[in-house]
């Protein structure tokens, strides 16, 4: 039995947000919300996250970094683009330097609305990415065995 | 190259929640040179004025920030009054100082929880978020959003706080205050905060003027400078001393904006109670034409709003200077000669805002 | 507020690196530059504030599209973040930036948007 | 001791060891957040952590790391069955100090600015702990009769708990046990808690089950560290196993405290403080010590 | 110098007493009413002017005449309430309660009854999140 | 046995004039080969041969013993006036007094003193048995390597210099010659007159290159070492004086017998200080770090087999009259003081040469410290010590020699990434630096011993010092050498590239990590048949220094410590992963080695290690520590000679 639901690790890039959704991520690790409840920590290191929260759009600056960080995950793993700029663009789509939302680079797993997405909505989009985590950690075994 | 590290820091770095880049060369672990490197936040969300009319862009200011979205609303509000010559009625101004002085409230304590965490006090930076989240929560309940608004609009507020609020509110902030005066003792006096903050990153007065610097980093210098005494809002009625400091280290810094939390809280005390009774907005009409500038004092310092208007629904140029942007040559001088383990104390320290910085 | 009103002094470049001096020796500080292409005036305004306490100072420069100005951040290091600003997006082309970033501080793909919207509108 | 009980004790602790220590982990997360005012996650939540590690899709920078990180858990377990299994305190240290290489080794072979940095960090806390370990042993060797750096020896030759004559060097090992634990303020080259401008340290490049075995070779080390205060109590009395537990856990206790109520300092103060209280505390007693010995 | 460990106080007192924890999401969140969580429309009312869409500074709302819907991209919505007040006929609402994030970006379209010439017919199906 | 003593004395001063005289290289190199090879051959040969006899002590007197002390007192007063020669051309008149006033004070003493008893003149025991195997084999190895380094160092690096090849070949072998002298006499005359031998030929050594740099040093190097002479000159005109013996051994006993008596105690003191310049002890440490610019087998072998080897041979001689009396708290004192300082020391340097006379000097400083305690586990220690030393410092001279001919540099920071460029050299460097201070390997065990020791030592303030400095210096000489290991271990920038290394000085490097790992593997023997009996001749009773129990963890440890890894890799080598960048916070540039900077293009990153130059930096720590040693010296020998006048 698998235990990475009951231990998703997040780690957090801000893209191009305004930081709004980034201290509303924050927020979440804080007492009133606490996402360690749920055996999250917030780790600072792709190498040791699994869950990749991404805030704001994609640049062409952060495009690399973001695709860096991604790969430097290791599987398995869920992208959750947290507001309403990592959905689509938001409000900045029009902006000559905005590419679109997260999933311009990475494959979005979760898409969290809102501007800013509220700590409920994050812990929310958090919950049901750590609900795909059995899929994936069997297809991941599925494919280890195959090889 | 000899002893020396040549390392990247950031973009991507936990104790930088927003990217920003740094090329640091190192002796052990002493800063010998740092270049800092932006535009991983880039929009270019000037020059939405192309695709957006002036009144959407009261949305795209907020947007700046989600700090100080209040006041970046707000000065944008203020600049396009300016230039079309509304008179704000005088409760609207009223509201906007009180939110504002949240606003600085909130930012502040934001910024202490951010403080202790880049120098590894975790229990202290979970404090200090938990008594921001009662801020957020009087933001909630008066705005409907708890980091961005949406309440400002050219001409005035949209919504109105009744007087229970209100007086709630105080009640709320005179129960807080207690509270917040101890925690920000221990950013005082606790030993190993002392350690960190004391005699890090000193920058002079006169250095601080030649950089450019901007707001309490300036102030912690001892420059006395703050821009709501210009009189914008309701600051002109209002009573309150400019906070600095002459330590012109991080410590005093951290003092000054400690000093700004108790003064916000007084602010927001004498508004609700000298708050007079009229409409919240004016009534609009036509179209902007002419140019204006404006400098409001955000919780980071002086941000300068340049609105030129040409008559169309569009306007000509939008431009906004950021405090950050403004604090940055500072920030570059005090990381030389620095500790490692500095360099995000440091950054902390200018209070960055990295998003309305490059915009 | 309302300072633009009266504050604002218009210059030509020759003046420019006298008045930065003057400024400098008095300890102002340097607020912004703000580079703008108005639709209807077709030129580069670039204004230069400076603020003493509460005072505030506006020069602003008037370049055609193809011409040069002066850098000023010999005397004020502050401005070479503005410069390079300018030069990166709207292609205004500011002459020996202490450190010249070559289009590298936002490394954006479009090239000067700033202009390249204006000469949009240009066309319509 | 016959061999039998030295086998006996030595699986004790390979199974133990880990069960202890990921209980105390999760009781240490619980703890630290209600000190925050939070609820915190499950106290098994370091178990999960662990397994998920395992579990995890195994990449690296450089495959090297791999068997350094092997054995420097073997290692660290081997040094965790000298002590536990009453063997030679002194060797035990010196046992530690090598594995402590084979984690610096690991972590620069990657050779990414984080790690290396931490590394450096690690070493310099290596540093500023080592006296003080070899003065433990120096103490335990001293305050015993007949004198024996023996850990079976030191158990079943004292008639009163250690800590009467080794006050200053209780003193001592638990001031470096905050470096050891990796608790702040000295949390400089890794940080459980808060975040760090070397990101993890040490560990930045170890993953899933690299870094499952750091954990795991970490928690036999706290073992031994636990062990080590336990020894200051235990004395040939049985009873003494009671307040050698108390007494760790008083530790164990005032460790999560010290790290929920202080800043991360720099590492030169950390070296200074280290060493200052190493001095003062432990070479203190140490020079009472042998004049009452003498 | 400084005073060491001072925070140990605070620290305690946290440790005996109730954690700040909400238990959200096992309870639900109460929000002020104010709460500005999405945009509700009252489709009865609506003339599918288009004032809506053409308002919306991230363009989320789209309003189709002809094929008489109107319908709101909610993963572009930024809660801004501009479009409810230029809403002419005031058929639109900002309320509490968001929308909930999910693996996919999704547009709510409602049938909008109204008919320009004519009266309003019988109002069609709709669907609406929340 | 006398006749292959004195086969082992004469030999290789003889042999030494033909690499000077043959100056085509081919012929030359053979010369040397062979000549390393008799040495070699010949110490084993006269080791064993003693040890089958029976490893009885031996003492007798030199056939042609009046003709040999002609040529000491003519070969005396000849290095005399060669010293005042060169300092009358290099004008440092202050060495002239030196040389004179401790060289003719004794010859006079000679000709005009009491006549002193016949006794046997030299001494063949345990002690000399290691010393002699360790001179004649690692010695010689250091002769062969130096054929291939000053090859290359002529011909690739330093072609500027003149090329005196066969003079420095001839003076390795002047070396070897003295050092089998000084450790066979027991007469202290000739000892002397090997003794100045050793401090002239590493001065000519040290200047060989004759750049102003190589002069100055050579030149402190030589009043450091005739400053000690001069110790051993008072040593000798008391012998002549009071004690009625010029006999080393003679001395030793009779301080054993009169504890209390200082006048017994002056000559050992004034020993011990000469031991103390030689083996480059603080305030003394000067010389050694000067050595530095001189070619690498010259270092090798002063800070190996020879020279520095010289100073602890003599301490060890003198413990057991040292135990617990003010002159062995001088020199624990001093020694411990010594550990400490330089491996603080040697944290702030980048030169990979410097790093390792740092820890010479360091490493000496315990063998120092335990001869100052002078009981039997510290002795125990110090001759392990000794051998431990002796291999691995060499093994680590010349391949640090190597890595410079190679890379062109002997900063620890150029040796990024080493494993993966030249991974032959790294592994022997590895094999080195574990030698010098892992756990199963020599040092941690003999400093196992040596806490011990200094523990039960009788005087308090001595041992609780003695004990602070080990367990400082531990941790500071675990700081130095770890962290030039990761470099050696990290990822590599530099492609593979060719070696430069001449095969007869792997052959030199191969065989010293073999011996190294022979000596790991057979300490246990080493210590059951060598150090026994080694202590059973200057104890006089066997007692079991380290428990079977010990022995069978360290044991454990040592095999733990290859096996582990060893399978540990056989394991994982196979292991299926996903290759990655490293981290770099987003901002790798493609690789692993560079990084998008500020200005938005790549830039190479480097980490260097860290050096501490405000905490331990030679410009802060060094003199504070010569002017305390100074003290501690100044302190004792004004209590010894003021007991003595008193
Ligand atoms: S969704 Fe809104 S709050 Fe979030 S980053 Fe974008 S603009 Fe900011
Ligand atoms: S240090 Fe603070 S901002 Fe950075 S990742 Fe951690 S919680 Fe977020
Ligand atoms: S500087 Fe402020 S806004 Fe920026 S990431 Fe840090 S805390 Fe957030
Ligand atoms: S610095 Fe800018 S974005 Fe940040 S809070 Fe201030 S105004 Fe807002
Ligand atoms: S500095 Fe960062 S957090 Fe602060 S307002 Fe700007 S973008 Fe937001
Ligand atoms: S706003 Fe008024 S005029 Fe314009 S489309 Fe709507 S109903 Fe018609
Ligand atoms: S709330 Fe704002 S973003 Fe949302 S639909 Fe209305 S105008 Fe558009
Ligand atoms: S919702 Fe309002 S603004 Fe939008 S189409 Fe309907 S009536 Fe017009």
């Amino acid at each position: 039995m698998s235990t990475i639901h009951k231990s998703p690790w997040l780690l957090h890039y801000d893209g191009s947000s305004c930081n709004g959704c980034d201290i509303e991520v924050l927020a979440c690790t804080t007492p009133v919300y606490d996402v360690e409840r749920f055996g999250v920590i917030n780790t600072g290191n792709p190498m040791h996250a699994d869950i990749f929260l991404i805030t704001g759009g994609i640049n062409s600056q952060n495009e690399s970094v973001v695709k860096q960080i991604y790969d430097q995950m290791p599987e398995p793993k869920v992208v959750i683009a947290v507001g309403t700029c990592a959905c689509t663009g938001g409000i900045f789509k029009e902006c000559y330097n905005i590419k679109g939302g997260a999933d311009t680079v990475i494959p979005v797993d979760i898409y969290v609305p809102g501007c800013a997405a509220r700590p409920e909505s994050i812990i929310d989009g958090v919950v049901k990415g750590i609900g795909l985590f059995k899929e994936k950690a069997a297809a991941l075994k599925m494919a280890s065995k195959a090889n | 190259m000899g002893n020396r590290s040549i390392v990247p820091y950031g973009p991507q770095h936990p104790v930088l929640p927003e990217p920003i880049h740094l090329d640091l060369v190192l002796e052990d672990e002493t800063v010998v040179a740092a270049i800092p490197s932006i535009g991983y936040i880039h929009r270019g969300l000037e020059s939405l004025t192309s695709k957006k009319d002036f009144n959407e862009m009261v949305y795209v200011a907020e947007r700046i920030c989600g700090i100080c979205s209040y006041m970046h609303g707000m000065a944008y509000c203020m600049a396009l009054e300016d230039i079309m010559n509304v008179e704000v009625p005088r409760r609207a101004d009223y509201l906007r100082t009180i939110w504002s002085e949240l606003s600085r409230l909130h930012s502040h304590l934001l910024w202490l929880g951010l403080l202790a965490d880049a120098f590894g006090f975790e229990s202290l930076f979970m404090h200090s978020w938990r008594l921001r989240e009662k801020i957020l929560d009087m933001f909630e309940e008066s705005t409907g959003g708890r980091v961005i608004f949406s309440v400002n609009t050219i001409g005035g507020v949209l919504k109105d706080m009744p007087k229970e609020m209100l007086e709630g509110f105080v009640k709320q902030l005179d129960e807080m205050e207690k509270e917040i005066r101890e925690t920000t003792r221990i950013f005082l006096d606790d030993y190993t905060v002392k350690s960190r903050l004391v005699d890090v990153g000193i920058i002079t007065g006169e250095d601080s003027i030649r950089r450019g610097s901007v707001g309490p980093m300036m102030r912690a210098s001892g420059i006395n400078v703050d821009m709501r005494k210009l009189g914008y809002a309701a600051y002109n009625d209002i009573d309150f001393e400019v906070i600095t400091s002459n330590k012109c280290d991080s410590y005093a810094r951290c003092e000054v904006r400690i000093g700004e939390i108790f003064q916000s809280i007084d602010i927001i005390r004498q508004c609700v109670a000298k708050i007079p009774d009229t409409e919240i907005n004016t009534k609009v009409t036509g179209m902007p034409n002419g140019e204006s500038i404006i400098r409001v004092e955000q919780p980071r310092g002086e941000a300068f709003y340049h609105v030129r208007a040409n008559g169309t629904k569009f306007l000509d140029r939008f431009r906004v200077r950021t405090p950050t942007f403004a604090n940055i040559p500072a920030l570059t001088q005090t990381l030389q000669g620095c500790q490692y383990g500095d360099v995000p104390l440091l950054i902390l320290t200018i209070d960055p805002c990295i998003s309305c910085t490059e915009r | 507020m309302r300072e633009l009103k009266k504050d604002l002094y218009l210059i030509d470049k020759s003046e420019l690196l006298h008045v930065i001096m003057e400024k400098k020796n008095a300890l102002w500080r340097l607020c912004q530059i703000c580079c703008s292409y108005p639709t209807l005036e077709k030129h580069f305004e670039i204004t230069y504030s400076f603020a003493n306490g509460y005072e505030l100072a506006n020069y602003r420069l008037i370049a055609e599209r193809d011409e040069g100005v002066p850098s000023i951040s010999r005397v004020y290091k502050s401005a070479i973040n503005y410069e390079n600003e300018m030069h990166e997006l709207w292609g205004l082309n500011v002459e020996n930036i202490k450190v010249d970033l070559h289009d590298k501080l936002y490394r954006i793909d479009v090239e000067t948007p700033f202009l390249e919207k204006e000469e949009k509108e240009d066309g319509q | 001791m016959t061999v039998q009980i030295r086998i006996i004790l030595a699986i004790c602790y390979i199974v133990g060891a880990p069960v202890v220590i990921g209980l105390l982990d999760g009781f240490d997360r619980k703890l630290s957040a209600r000190m925050q005012g939070r609820r915190g996650p499950s106290v098994l939540q370091p178990f999960y952590d662990l397994k998920k590690l395992f579990e995890k899709e195994f990449l690296s920078a450089n495959i090297m790391q791999l068997f350094m990180i092997r054995s420097y858990l073997c290692f660290i377990v081997l040094s965790g069955i000298l002590f536990f299994a009453g063997f030679d305190l002194l060797l035990v240290v010196f046992a530690l100090s090598t594995s402590a290489m084979f984690l610096i080794l690991a972590s620069t072979t990657t050779h990414s600015p984080f790690s290396t940095q931490g590394t450096h960090r690690e070493l310099i806390q290596i540093m500023a702990c080592e006296p003080m370990e070899l003065l433990v042993a120096v103490g335990f060797y001293l305050a015993t009769k007949p004198k024996t750096f023996n850990v079976a020896n030191i158990v079943l030759n004292s008639n009163y708990s250690n800590i009467v004559f080794l006050p200053g060097f209780f003193i001592g090992f638990v001031f470096i046990l905050t470096i050891k634990f990796r608790k702040s303020p000295f949390d400089i080259a890794t940080s459980h808690h808060a975040h760090q401008e070397v990101i993890k340290g040490v560990t930045s490049e170890m993953v899933g089950k690299e870094y499952a075995m750091v954990t795991l070779a970490e928690w036999y080390e706290n073992a031994i560290l636990y062990g080590i205060v336990g020894l200051f109590l235990i004395n040939k009395n049985p009873f003494s196993i009671i307040g050698a537990i108390a007494v760790i856990l008083a530790v164990w206790f005032l460790e999560i405290l010290i790290d929920n109520t202080s800043a991360r300092v720099k590492w030169q103060l950390m070296l200074k403080l280290a060493w200052g209280v190493t001095l003062v505390a432990a070479g203190m007693n140490l020079f009472l010590l042998e004049i009452i010995r003498s | 110098m400084g005073q060491i460990l001072p925070f140990t106080r605070q620290v305690l007192k946290n440790l005996f007493s109730q954690p700040a924890t909400t238990n959200y999401p096992f309870e639900p969140k109460d929000y002020p009413e104010r709460t500005r969580g999405h945009i509700d429309i009252n489709k009865d009312a609506c003339i599918l002017c288009g004032m809506c869409m053409r308002s919306c500074p991230p363009g989320a709302i789209k309003v189709d005449r002809a094929g008489k819907t109107w319908s709101i991209n909610r993963f572009d919505c930024i809660q801004c309430g501009y479009c409810t007040e230029k809403c002419p006929k005031k058929c639109l609402t900002i309320i509490p309660g968001y929308q909930e994030p999910g693996p996919a970006k999704f547009v709510d379209t409602v049938e909008v009854p109204y008919e320009p010439p004519k009266p309003a017919a019988k109002p069609a199906a709709a669907t609406t999140k929340n | 046995m006398e006749t292959l003593v004195t086969a082992l004395i004469c030999f290789p001063f003889l042999w030494a004039i033909l690499p000077a005289c043959v100056h085509n290289s081919k012929r030359r190199a053979f010369f040397v080969y062979l000549g390393c090879g008799i040495v070699m051959i010949l110490s084993i040969f006269t080791a064993i041969r003693w040890y089958i006899d029976g490893g009885q002590t031996l003492n007798f007197r030199l056939p042609f013993q009046e003709m040999f002390g002609h040529i000491f007192l003519v070969g005396d007063v000849l290095l005399m006036c060669f010293i005042t020669y060169l300092s009358y051309k290099y004008k440092r008149l202050i060495i002239a007094v030196l040389t004179i006033v401790s060289t003719v004070v004794p010859t006079l003493l000679e000709f005009v003193g009491p006549k002193l008893p016949n006794t046997y003149t030299m001494r063949f025991d345990y002690l000399t048995f290691i010393m002699v195997i360790i001179i004649g084999v690692i010695g010689s190895l250091i002769g062969i390597y130096a054929v291939g380094y000053m090859h290359g160092y002529h011909i690739h690096h330093h072609k500027e210099l003149t090329d005196r090849r066969s003079f420095f070949l001839a003076m390795i072998f002047v070396f070897f010659g003295a050092m089998f002298g000084l450790v066979t006499s027991a007469n202290l005359l000739s000892i002397y007159f090997f003794w100045e031998i050793t401090s002239v030929t590493s001065f000519l050594l040290i200047g060989y290159t004759r750049t102003e740099e190589a002069i100055t040093n050579s030149f402190k190097a030589l009043w450091m070492n005739l400053l000690g002479g001069c110790g051993l000159a008072v040593a000798i005109c008391a012998g002549y004086l009071w004690l009625n013996t010029v006999n080393l051994f003679d001395m030793i006993r009779l301080a054993k017998i009169n504890p209390g008596d200082m006048r017994y105690l002056l000559p050992i003191a004034m020993l011990a200080f000469a031991a103390l310049t030689k083996s480059a002890q603080f305030p003394f440490s000067g010389w050694l770090l000067g050595a530095m610019v001189a070619p690498t087998p010259s270092s090798a072998l002063l800070h190996s087999a020879t020279m520095v080897k010289a100073g602890v041979y003599l301490l060890i001689r003198l413990s057991t009259a040292m135990v617990d009396n003010c002159v062995g708290n001088m020199v624990s004192l001093i020694g411990g003081f010594t550990f400490l300082a330089a491996s603080c020391l040697a944290i702030s340097v980048t030169d990979g040469k410097k790093v390792l006379a740092y820890s010479t000097i360091s490493n000496l400083g315990l063998i120092v410290a335990c001869t100052g305690c002078g009981y039997e586990e510290t002795i125990w220690a110090a001759v392990f010590l000794v051998i431990f030393h002796a291999v691995s410092k060499s093994m680590l001279f010349q391949c640090v020699g190597a890595i410079e001919n190679t890379t062109g540099s002997r900063d620890v920071e150029d040796m990024q990434g080493l494993m993966s460029i030249f991974p032959k050299l790294a592994l022997i460097l590895m094999v080195g630096i574990a030698g010098m201070f892992l756990a199963p390997f020599g040092m941690l065990i003999s400093k196992w011993a040596a806490l011990k020791a200094f523990i039960d030592t009788k005087s308090v303030y001595v041992s609780t010092l003695m004990v602070m400095f080990i367990c400082f210096g531990s941790a500071t000489t675990m700081f130095y050498w770890t962290k030039w290991m990761a470099k050696i271990l990290g990822a590599s920038k530099r492609p593979k590239s060719r070696d430069l290394t001449k095969k007869n000085e792997y052959i030199s490097m191969f065989f010293h990590a073999f011996l190294m790992v022979t000596l790991i593997l057979g300490f246990p023997w080493l210590s059951v048949n060598v150090l026994k009996p080694l202590s059973r001749e200057m104890f006089g009773v066997v007692e079991q220094v380290i428990s079977r129990q010990n022995i069978i963890i360290m044991i454990v440890l040592l095999v733990g410590i290859f096996v582990i890894p060893l399978i540990n890799y056989l394991m994982t080598k196979n292991t299926g992963y996903r290759q990655v960048l490293t981290y770099m916070g987003g901002a790798n540039a493609g690789d692993n080695m560079n990084f998008v900077s500020a200005t938005g293009d790549p830039r190479e990153m480097h980490v260097a290690n860290f050096y501490m130059e405000e905490i331990m930096g030679e410009k802060k720590l060094f003199t504070p520590a010569i002017m305390i040693s100074t003290f501690i010296i100044i302190v004792y020998l004004i209590i010894v000679i003021g007991g003595t006048l008193a």
